[in-house]
């Protein structure tokens, strides 16, 4: 049956499937709390991520197969949409879920809260998927919400581990903090406008601010804090470091990519949706300004951190701070006056978080692979495993050399048309500090393949005593991802591209 | 059948020889000398049926095989010219080449030396080499060729690699040239670049160089010249051509290489050093002398190098001990008046020379190779003494080659130095700035003598003051037919133009001159009286009206001196050094004036240096620049990743820091408040 | 789709040479890459194009565009084709692939399959470079060489390898990024909707010396010059020359400075030849500092890979010079020399492997007289040094005195001034000769001795045919120019036309 | 009237805000609790004053009822933890 | 509406920044959770204030909403310092730096 014949209320398909799946996971968990059934949680999990991944890519390419955009449905009283950019971050969070649940199967094996931890991730996603279509900014909040507080709780779920009831703490605080911010944003948006609806809000501000154009200059920076926070972007970044290299690595690939592509599409939708620029930047609320400095300084921050670690682990959480700048050119580039180039901007940065979300889930479960050996955490400790584990260090190879944007990768050609439609938007300095630490980037990710490929390990051959399936096929299928998005991208690009068009209608 | 239908074999048959011996050699009997013999022969022989066919009034020019194919009217191609000039020279290298190979088989092979089919190979190349330089036609084939004859020279100087000396010369010798070819390439560059072409002579609808030159000197053609005015433009371009002249010619001051090339086997001396590479210099000049006629700076500048060098270089033939060295020397010397001859005009006078010298030069050598051999393998005179008696035939020959070089009557040398004076002494009283170069080579003449004869007298007269010297072992028919030939030349060859004779007697016996003006067949041109034209209407260099016997007594009495003094000196059967009279000037001689300290001077303490600088610099700054933004890059994430401080409380200022900054920043940007 | 096959042969064979075991991954590879010689020869006879793939005019091989991927106003598309200049190369790549991998069966003793595939991924790559006719595909492959390589030095290298793998990676990378900026600046000034290059080409044919094109060429030529490489950007090449083993060392000097040659060829000086002319005083600078320079560094060096790698900077100052005449024989001959070096240092290269092989030292101090050892292998090492000192009827020579020809009689500076600069840079020709001779008279020749315990035995056959090949190859191009050069000058005519009344 | 609404605002701000900087300056953790449940309360206050008594309503009941409780309780946990780690310890 | 709005807003924006001071300055990880309730207050404060300025109940909602979130904000948050409690035997959050730089 075609996507379009189907009733209205089932666009939201994959968010019912995945919260159903949290559900049965609770019933399973409540029925037999000390089950650590893996086979059954986890396969649980994965076949209702599935599903939900199977929706997800079904509405967006029925979506996106006519010759215009399809249709933007909105539900419960427009609180809810769902269109091209809410299906295709759709399909970004739950393939990164899918694979993290499929590593998280070797990783927990002796993890004594399985239930929890499936039932978290799987409320988390759903709360990514909710964010990717949040119409209002209530939703937006409570979305938001919704994953981060089970985030929270997933950063810190190793609970005898230090590092991670650590990372917890910080992830957790910083969040608050955040959200309180982001909640004042919104209600001194509220203020300006009256109306939390994202269309009503733009409606709104059509008809002039009414003198309320400081609150709403403060009110749209605050929302520029939240979720800066949730992108990781500097300087709201400071949690990340500490949360990626404290939590179990899975939660670290989960959050680095998921809730990060999450962050963004509320990010996009927001402020092309409610804030278009022509009209707020006349009112002297320029926030692409804002998007380019909070780029360029998340650039630099991230990549030239990224540069100096010696803990791999660490090194990938800067790296995800620098790439969260890229992704933020998709905002900073837009002009306001060319809604066809704007989309082609907003269109690459999708693009890029979609690739982003393979190739840096593979790099976090390759990390977890490495702890799941626990052969250690710098960069001295992962000397020579390309001897031994061949094919997880080829794939980490193509992850590293994909984020740093080498061809024949698929990081390559997303980073390429970022730049490209940056310096067609007229940033190309915007283009230039992206390249310029994206190189530097190529010094630190080629550290990692030089440890694997180039490098003798110190003493011996690395103990590694298990192939764990789970996380093998997750990375693999990531690295498979990752090089199949280059022959794909021309098909990603256009749906990206189509569904931001239809943004900014 | 025509004989010019063979001529490209003159210059291919070397090179068959080449590859057989490089490639099957060391099966061969004799190891590759017979197919090098047979080549020779047959290039001899095509030669000289090249020779009959021009004398029969014909030139041959062809274009044999386009390099690049033409466009834009440069034409890079490969082509035969055969015209007088080139067919005499083709008979004397490829006699010569001949005669050496004959001779290698008792200088080598008969000493049971290894390694022979890279010798043979060697020296079928550098024939092949120096015979297509000979009928090149134009300037460009002319350096192609000129650089392989320069890399033989490398590959044979440097045969005996196992030592340590024969590669530093032969690296030298390569090195050398090279910096003389530097200049010429530049000028090979220029000259297309200006006249877009290097054609040697106007013949099959080309235009040659030289003939551009005049005409757009008289105003004729138009021709780019760089900004300069026309006769400037053609100075420079000469010079720079005449660069590679010094430097392979071994002028002064490129001449270093050339005594140092010594440590070759003695037959690639007497090839290279006597008859073919050295001369190739000469024999370039002579060859596009149209153009160099046309330049009176040129010509004083060619004049002058040459005097200077013939003198210079007779200097320290003096006091050298090594007998191949004083050939050396004395080579250098003689191609000095070469130069000479050509920088006052007289084209004839060196073609002449070059001639005769090739001759007795290349019979010197052999003696003196036959003389080593017999010696097994001794070179200091003062060890030999007392071989008259045992090697007669190299005895009278050296003796026949020693007195053409020293230019004493009737020998080859003496008439043709004898019209190399005559000739700059004519110039010289009409316009006296050439007067110090006819001085100079006159003075030269007299060290000539007298060190050819110490030479003479320390070899073979006297009592044999070593072991091997009276141990002297007889010498192979191989050895001796070739001196014997030479011989025969070097005492005969000086008749064909016998200047004081025909003015004496007014007898038309130039034979020479009458040659190389076309008499019997030229390219227009390309003759003596044409060249002689440009040097008096286009130069302006007018010449004296005197017979030639008063200065070729002159000559003759300032030769006889020099010998006389060599032999009241060396005369002796237990002849004494006598050089310590000479006191710092023989230090001074002996190290050759510190040329050689100062080349190397210059490249171990000015070149080497600089490159070491170079090298810490580009090491230190350049790298270091590049170093250091990488280890910039690094500090400064470091600096940056320590605000990551590890206290929540301090990412919650920072985040608050943050975004009051943003606030304020925007708020007076957007103008909020 | 000629150019497709062969890039598919290099890419699959790379996948299945890296499955295979190493036992066979030499052989396996070689006959591989054989398909690829074979099939860019059988090309380089039916090549038929007269004209210049960016400036119009018949091109062989052709294949596309085919739109791939919209961005914004833009196409992405798959455009290959082949003219006269990249004939040549790409026979180049392909021919000394082969060579470089055959060389490689005896010091490569560890990792094999992966160091073979390895080798024919860059073979697919460096020919896509070298035949890519849009930006977007042009840039991929030219990215992607540099994995391979990094891997290929890194992995194989001598001790001081990954230092110089890193170095070369993200120097060249930074490069690589400034040029890419650069050039899409300009772009997206002009009024085209691809990326295809003959479209900019023709777009931006008038443009002159505008802040914008003054801006984004100097931003390519950063970006090129660094590949190259030209003074002051080439720090990275003695490093990794030095370090990458043989056969890496031969594709590095072999093909992939010429990548930045040729890119220079094709984008600088064919898209904005007014702006090339107006600055070129300083490029001409840098040309004759690259040579005068680089050859002053060679001559200091102690070790024969730094002084061959050293070399390498000189000789592509001659490049550049021509590049910047803008006659036939100038650009024609800057063409013909990134063949003519190609041949001569991947010969030059792989002759010091082999002797390297036999010393286990490359040290100049360490070693002489190995003539009496080995006499085949140093006396093609005398024959590549006469070679790369421009020794006629060898490529080098020619190669040389195109340029020289070209770049003499150059207008590109007022008041002759290209004369002058040549005459400066030809010096090179003499400072050559000094070092190559300084280096074979302490090692080749001379009394044998040796610092190292090594047992001398003459190169196996394996590491000496490589080397004939090259051998002939560098003579044949000597004698026979033409070969190529007719095509070349086909292919160049056209650039000058583009550079106005030059 | 308005005076008087004016007055009851300004007097509960006055509330709010000082209850509100009590929570951040005292020392004592529990005082600080009980700080947060008076300005909670009077926040409760301004919501009635908006007209919105439902809302005041869930705010004392949420905030008073729940989450006040549950810092309490926190706080004595935590407390109770660290007396007990410093008994260990000691 | 007697009271100006711009009362209010300053009311909560003085809540806020009391909060925002409590986070910077205290170190016990239960003040923190404190603060943070004190500045989603103020947001309330202003939504409801805004609420009836604009005469709708979008406000009043989303104020609900947050309530309840801010409850479940504390119990994940009341969890995470018990957890950090076990682990550092401390809820100073200056205790936790064992990942920095």
């Amino acid at each position: 049956m075609p996507a379009e014949q189907l009733p209205e209320w089932t666009a939201l398909a994959p968010a019912y499937i995945l919260a159903a799946t949290a559900m049965v996971l609770f019933v399973i968990d409540s029925i037999d709390p000390d089950s650590d059934n893996r086979n059954l949680l986890a396969g649980t999990a994965i076949v209702g991520t599935l599903a939900s991944v199977g929706v997800a890519t079904w509405f967006l390419l029925a979506w996106g197969s006519g010759t215009g955009p399809g249709p933007t449905i909105t539900l419960f009283g427009e609180a809810v949409v769902v269109d091209g950019t809410s299906l295709f971050f759709t399909v970004i969070v739950t393939t990164v879920t899918a694979l993290v649940l499929l590593a998280s199967y070797d990783y927990l094996a002796d993890d004594p809260h399985q239930a929890e931890y499936y039932s978290l991730i799987i409320l988390a996603a759903t709360g990514m998927v909710l964010m990717a279509s949040s119409n209002s900014l209530a939703t937006v909040f409570v979305s938001l919400e919704l994953a981060s507080l089970p985030s929270y709780a997933l950063v810190s779920i190793l609970k005898r581990n230090r590092g991670s009831s650590e990372a917890g703490l910080k992830y957790f605080l910083i969040g608050a903090l955040s959200s309180a911010i982001f909640v004042y944003g919104i209600s001194l948006v509220y203020g300006a406008t009256g109306s939390l609806i994202l269309s009503d809000v733009a409606a709104a501000l059509d008809e002039g601010a009414d003198g309320f154009e400081g609150l709403l200059g403060v009110g749209v920076v605050m929302l520029i804090g939240g979720f800066a926070f949730k992108t990781a972007s500097v300087p709201f970044h400071f949690w990340a470091p500490e949360a990626y290299e404290g939590a179990p690595a899975p939660v670290s690939a989960f959050l680095s990519s998921a809730s990060k592509a999450a962050g963004f599409v509320i990010a996009f939708r927001v402020f092309v949706e409610a804030f278009p620029l022509d009209v707020v930047a006349a009112m002297g609320v320029d926030w692409a300004l804002m998007f380019q400095v909070l780029a360029v300084v998340t650039m630099i921050v991230g990549n030239f951190a990224a540069a100096v670690q010696s803990n791999v682990k660490r090194m990938l959480a800067y790296s995800s701070i620098g790439h969260a700048g890229y992704a933020l050119i998709g905002l900073a580039a837009i002009t306001g006056g060319n809604p066809g180039h704007d989309a082609t901007v907003l269109g690459a940065s999708m693009m890029h978080l979609l690739v982003y979300g393979f190739m840096n889930t593979g790099a976090f479960l390759f990390i977890a692979l490495v702890e799941h050996w626990d052969v250690g955490r710098t960069f001295d400790d992962y000397r020579g495993l390309a001897r031994t584990a061949p094919f997880a260090s080829l794939a980490m190879a193509v992850f590293m050399f994909s984020l740093a944007g080498l061809p024949p990768f698929s990081g390559f050609a997303s980073k390429y048309v970022l730049f490209l439609a940056a310096i067609g938007a007229g940033y190309w300095w915007l283009a230039a500090v992206g390249a310029v630490t994206s190189a530097l980037s190529l010094y630190y990710y080629s550290r990692v393949v030089k440890a694997l490929w180039l490098d003798d390990p110190i003493d011996g051959t690395p103990r590694v005593d298990s192939y764990p399936r789970g996380i093998y096929v997750a990375i693999i299928a990531a690295a498979a991802l990752t090089v199949l998005a280059l022959p794909a991208f021309g098909v990603g690009f256009d749906l990206a591209e189509t569904a931001a068009t239809a943004l900014f209608e | 059948m025509a004989a010019f239908d063979f001529a490209p074999a003159i210059a291919l048959l070397p090179f068959v020889s080449f590859l057989i011996a490089l490639t099957v050699g060391k099966h061969l009997p004799k190891k590759g000398a017979l197919p090098g013999i047979a080549a020779t022969a047959g290039a001899l022989l095509l030669s000289i049926w090249a020779v009959v066919a021009v004398a029969g009034g014909e030139y041959h020019h062809a274009v044999l095989y386009e390099w690049v194919a033409a466009e834009e009217a440069l034409s890079f191609h490969f082509g035969i010219l055969i015209d007088p000039l080139s067919a005499m020279m083709l008979v004397i290298v490829s006699l010569i080449a001949f005669l050496v190979h004959v001779f290698s088989l008792g200088y080598m092979n008969d000493e049971g030396e290894i390694g022979l089919p890279r010798y043979y190979a060697g020296l079928g190349l550098f024939t092949f080499s120096m015979l297509a330089f000979v009928y090149a036609d134009n300037l460009l084939m002319a350096f192609m060729f000129f650089e392989l004859v320069g890399l033989c020279s490398f590959l044979l100087i440097g045969f005996w690699f196992r030592e340590r000396a024969p590669p530093s010369a032969a690296k030298k010798a390569f090195l050398v040239t090279r910096f003389g070819d530097y200049f010429f390439l530049i000028g090979v560059v220029g000259v297309f670049a200006t006249f877009g072409t290097g054609m040697f002579a106007s013949v099959n609808g080309f235009e040659s160089f030289p003939e551009l030159a005049e005409a757009a000197l008289a105003g004729e053609a138009d021709v780019n010249t760089f900004g300069f005015a026309a006769e400037t433009w053609f100075s420079i371009l000469g010079l720079l051509v005449l660069g590679g002249v010094i430097g392979k010619s071994a002028q002064f001051p490129l001449h270093t290489w050339l005594p140092d090339a010594m440590e070759g086997p003695t037959p690639v001396s007497a090839l290279i050093h006597a008859a073919t590479m050295v001369a190739a210099g000469v024999y370039l000049v002579a060859r596009m002398y149209g153009f160099y006629a046309l330049s009176p700076t040129l010509l004083a500048i060619i004049a002058f190098v040459g005097g200077f060098t013939a003198l210079f270089a007779a200097t320290m033939g003096v006091v050298k001990n090594d007998v191949k060295q004083v050939l050396a020397y004395s080579t250098i010397s003689q191609y000095g008046y070469m130069m000479v001859a050509l920088g006052v005009g007289a084209y004839v006078a060196a073609t002449f020379h070059l001639m005769t010298h090739a001759f007795f030069k290349a019979l010197l050598f052999l003696g003196a190779g036959a003389v080593i051999i017999a010696t097994h393998h001794e070179q200091n005179m003062w060890k030999m003494g007392g071989l008259k008696d045992r090697l007669p035939v190299t005895y009278w020959t050296f003796l026949v080659g020693s007195l053409a070089l020293a230019g004493i009557l009737p020998f080859s040398g003496f008439w043709s130095k004898d019209e190399v004076l005559y000739d700059a002494l004519l110039i010289g009283l009409e316009n006296p700035i050439f007067l110090g170069a006819y001085a100079m080579a006159l003075l030269a003449v007299f060290f000539t003598g007298f060190y050819t004869f110490r030479m003479v007298l320390l070899t073979f007269h006297g009592e044999p003051r070593s072991d091997h010297a009276e141990n002297a072992h007889a010498l192979g028919w191989n050895v001796k037919f070739p001196l014997v030939v030479l011989g025969v030349l070097a005492a005969v060859a000086g008749f064909i133009n016998m200047k004081p004779v025909e003015d004496l007697t007014g007898a038309e016996i130039l034979y020479l001159e009458y040659w190389l003006d076309g008499e019997y067949g030229a390219v227009e041109g390309l003759t003596y009286g044409a060249y002689n034209t440009l040097v008096a209407d286009v130069s302006g260099l007018g010449a004296a009206d005197i017979g030639p016997l008063l200065p070729g007594v002159i000559a003759l009495a300032v030769a006889v001196a020099g010998v006389a003094l060599a032999w009241v000196l060396y005369n002796d059967p237990e002849p004494e050094e006598h050089t310590a009279r000479l006191g710092a000037v023989r230090d001074l001689w002996y190290n050759n004036y510190y040329q050689d300290e100062a080349q190397v001077w210059l490249a171990r303490n000015v070149t080497l240096p600089l490159s070491r600088r170079a090298d810490t610099f580009d090491q230190g700054v350049i790298d270091g620049v590049v170093n250091g933004v990488g280890s910039v890059s690094l500090t400064g994430g470091d600096r940056l990743r320590r605000i990551q401080t590890g206290l929540v409380t301090n990412y919650a200022a920072l985040i608050a820091l943050g975004l009051v900054v943003l606030l304020v920043a925007f708020a007076v940007v957007g103008g909020w408040f | 789709m000629m150019i497709e096959a062969l890039i598919a042969v290099a890419l699959i064979g790379s996948l299945v040479v890296l499955a295979s075991p190493d036992r066979y991954a030499a052989q396996l590879a070689l006959a591989i890459s054989l398909i690829p010689v074979a099939g860019s020869l059988w090309m380089y006879s039916a090549f038929d194009g007269a004209g210049n793939a960016l400036l119009g005019g018949d091109i062989a091989f052709e294949t596309g565009p085919i739109t791939w991927v919209e961005v914004g106003d833009y196409a992405l598309q798959w455009h290959m084709g082949l003219d006269g200049v990249s004939m040549p190369l790409v026979v180049l790549t392909t021919v000394l692939t082969t060579l470089a991998i055959l060389s490689a069966w005896t010091p490569i003793d560890e990792r094999q399959s992966q160091f073979y595939g390895l080798m024919l991924l860059m073979q697919g790559s460096l020919i896509g470079v070298f035949a890519a006719l849009d930006f977007f595909v042009w840039f991929v492959f030219w990215e992607a060489v540099l994995v391979p390589m990094y891997f290929l030095i890194g992995v194989w290298g001598g001790p001081r390898r990954k230092y110089a793998a890193i170095k070369f990676f993200v120097y060249t990378n930074v490069a690589s990024l400034v040029m890419f900026i650069g050039f899409i600046a300009l772009v997206f000034s002009l009024d085209v909707t691809t990326f295809g290059l003959p479209e900019i080409t023709a777009a931006l044919e008038g443009t002159g010396p505008t802040p914008l094109a003054t801006a984004a060429f100097f931003a390519m030529f950063a970006g090129f010059a660094v590949k190259v490489p030209i003074v002051p950007v080439h720090t990275w090449l003695p490093d990794a020359h030095v370090e990458a083993p043989t056969p890496v060392s031969v594709m590095l000097a072999g093909v992939l400075l010429k990548m930045g040659t040729y890119a220079l060829l094709r984008f600088n000086f064919t898209m904005l030849p007014e702006v090339a002319i107006e600055y070129a005083p300083f490029i001409v600078a840098l040309a004759v500092l690259s040579v005068i320079y680089g050859a002053l560094l060679a001559l200091a060096q102690r070790d024969l890979k730094r002084i061959v790698a050293y070399s390498s900077i000189s000789s592509m100052g001659y490049v550049l010079l021509g590049l910047v005449a803008y006659t036939v024989h100038g650009v024609g001959g800057a063409t013909f020399q990134m063949v003519s070096h190609g041949l001569i240092s991947g010969l030059m290269f792989m002759t010091v492997g082999v002797i390297y092989n036999a010393t286990h030292t490359r040290m100049v101090t360490d070693m002489s007289g190995l003539a009496d050892k080995m006499p085949v292998t140093v006396g093609v090492f005398v024959a590549a040094a006469f070679g790369y000192m421009g020794l006629p009827l060898m490529s080098g020579f020619a190669a040389e005195y195109f340029v020289f020809v070209g770049s003499f009689q150059s207008d590109t500076l007022p008041n002759h001034g290209m004369a002058l600069a040549t005459a400066i840079a030809m010096f090179g020709i003499v400072v050559v000769a000094g070092y190559l001779l300084f280096a074979m008279q302490r090692t080749m020749f001379g009394p044998f001795e040796l610092e190292t315990d090594y047992e001398i035995v003459p190169a196996p056959v394996r590491d000496v045919t490589p080397l004939l090949v090259l051998l002939g190859l560098v003579i044949l191009l000597g004698i026979a120019p033409d070969l190529i050069y007719e095509m070349i000058r086909d292919a160049v005519s056209p650039v000058l036309e583009n550079g106005g009344d030059l | 009237m308005a005076y008087l609404e004016l007055l009851a605002f300004g007097l509960f701000a006055l509330v709010t805000l000082s209850s509100s900087a009590g929570v951040v300056l005292v020392e004592d953790i529990w005082h600080a609790a009980l700080l947060l449940g008076v300005a909670l309360t009077s926040v409760a206050v301004h919501y009635v004053m908006l007209q919105a008594e439902f809302l005041a309503v869930i705010q004392v009941l949420v905030y008073i009822g729940g989450v006040l409780i549950l810092i309490t309780f926190a706080v004595m946990l935590t407390r109770e933890g660290r007396e007990e780690s410093e008994v260990a310890t000691t | 509406m007697t009271v100006p709005i711009e009362y209010y807003v300053l009311l909560s924006a003085g809540m806020f920044c009391i909060g925002l001071f409590g986070i910077l300055t205290r170190r016990n990880a239960l003040m923190f959770l404190m603060s943070v309730e004190l500045m989603l207050n103020a947001a309330n404060i202003n939504l409801i204030a805004f609420a009836l300025l604009h005469g709708n109940l979008t406000g009043q909602t989303f104020a609900l909403f947050v309530i309840a979130l801010a409850a479940a904000e504390v119990a994940i948050g009341i969890g995470i310092i018990l957890g950090l409690n076990r682990n550092f035997g401390d809820v100073d959050v200056t205790e936790a730096t064992t990942m920095r730089w």
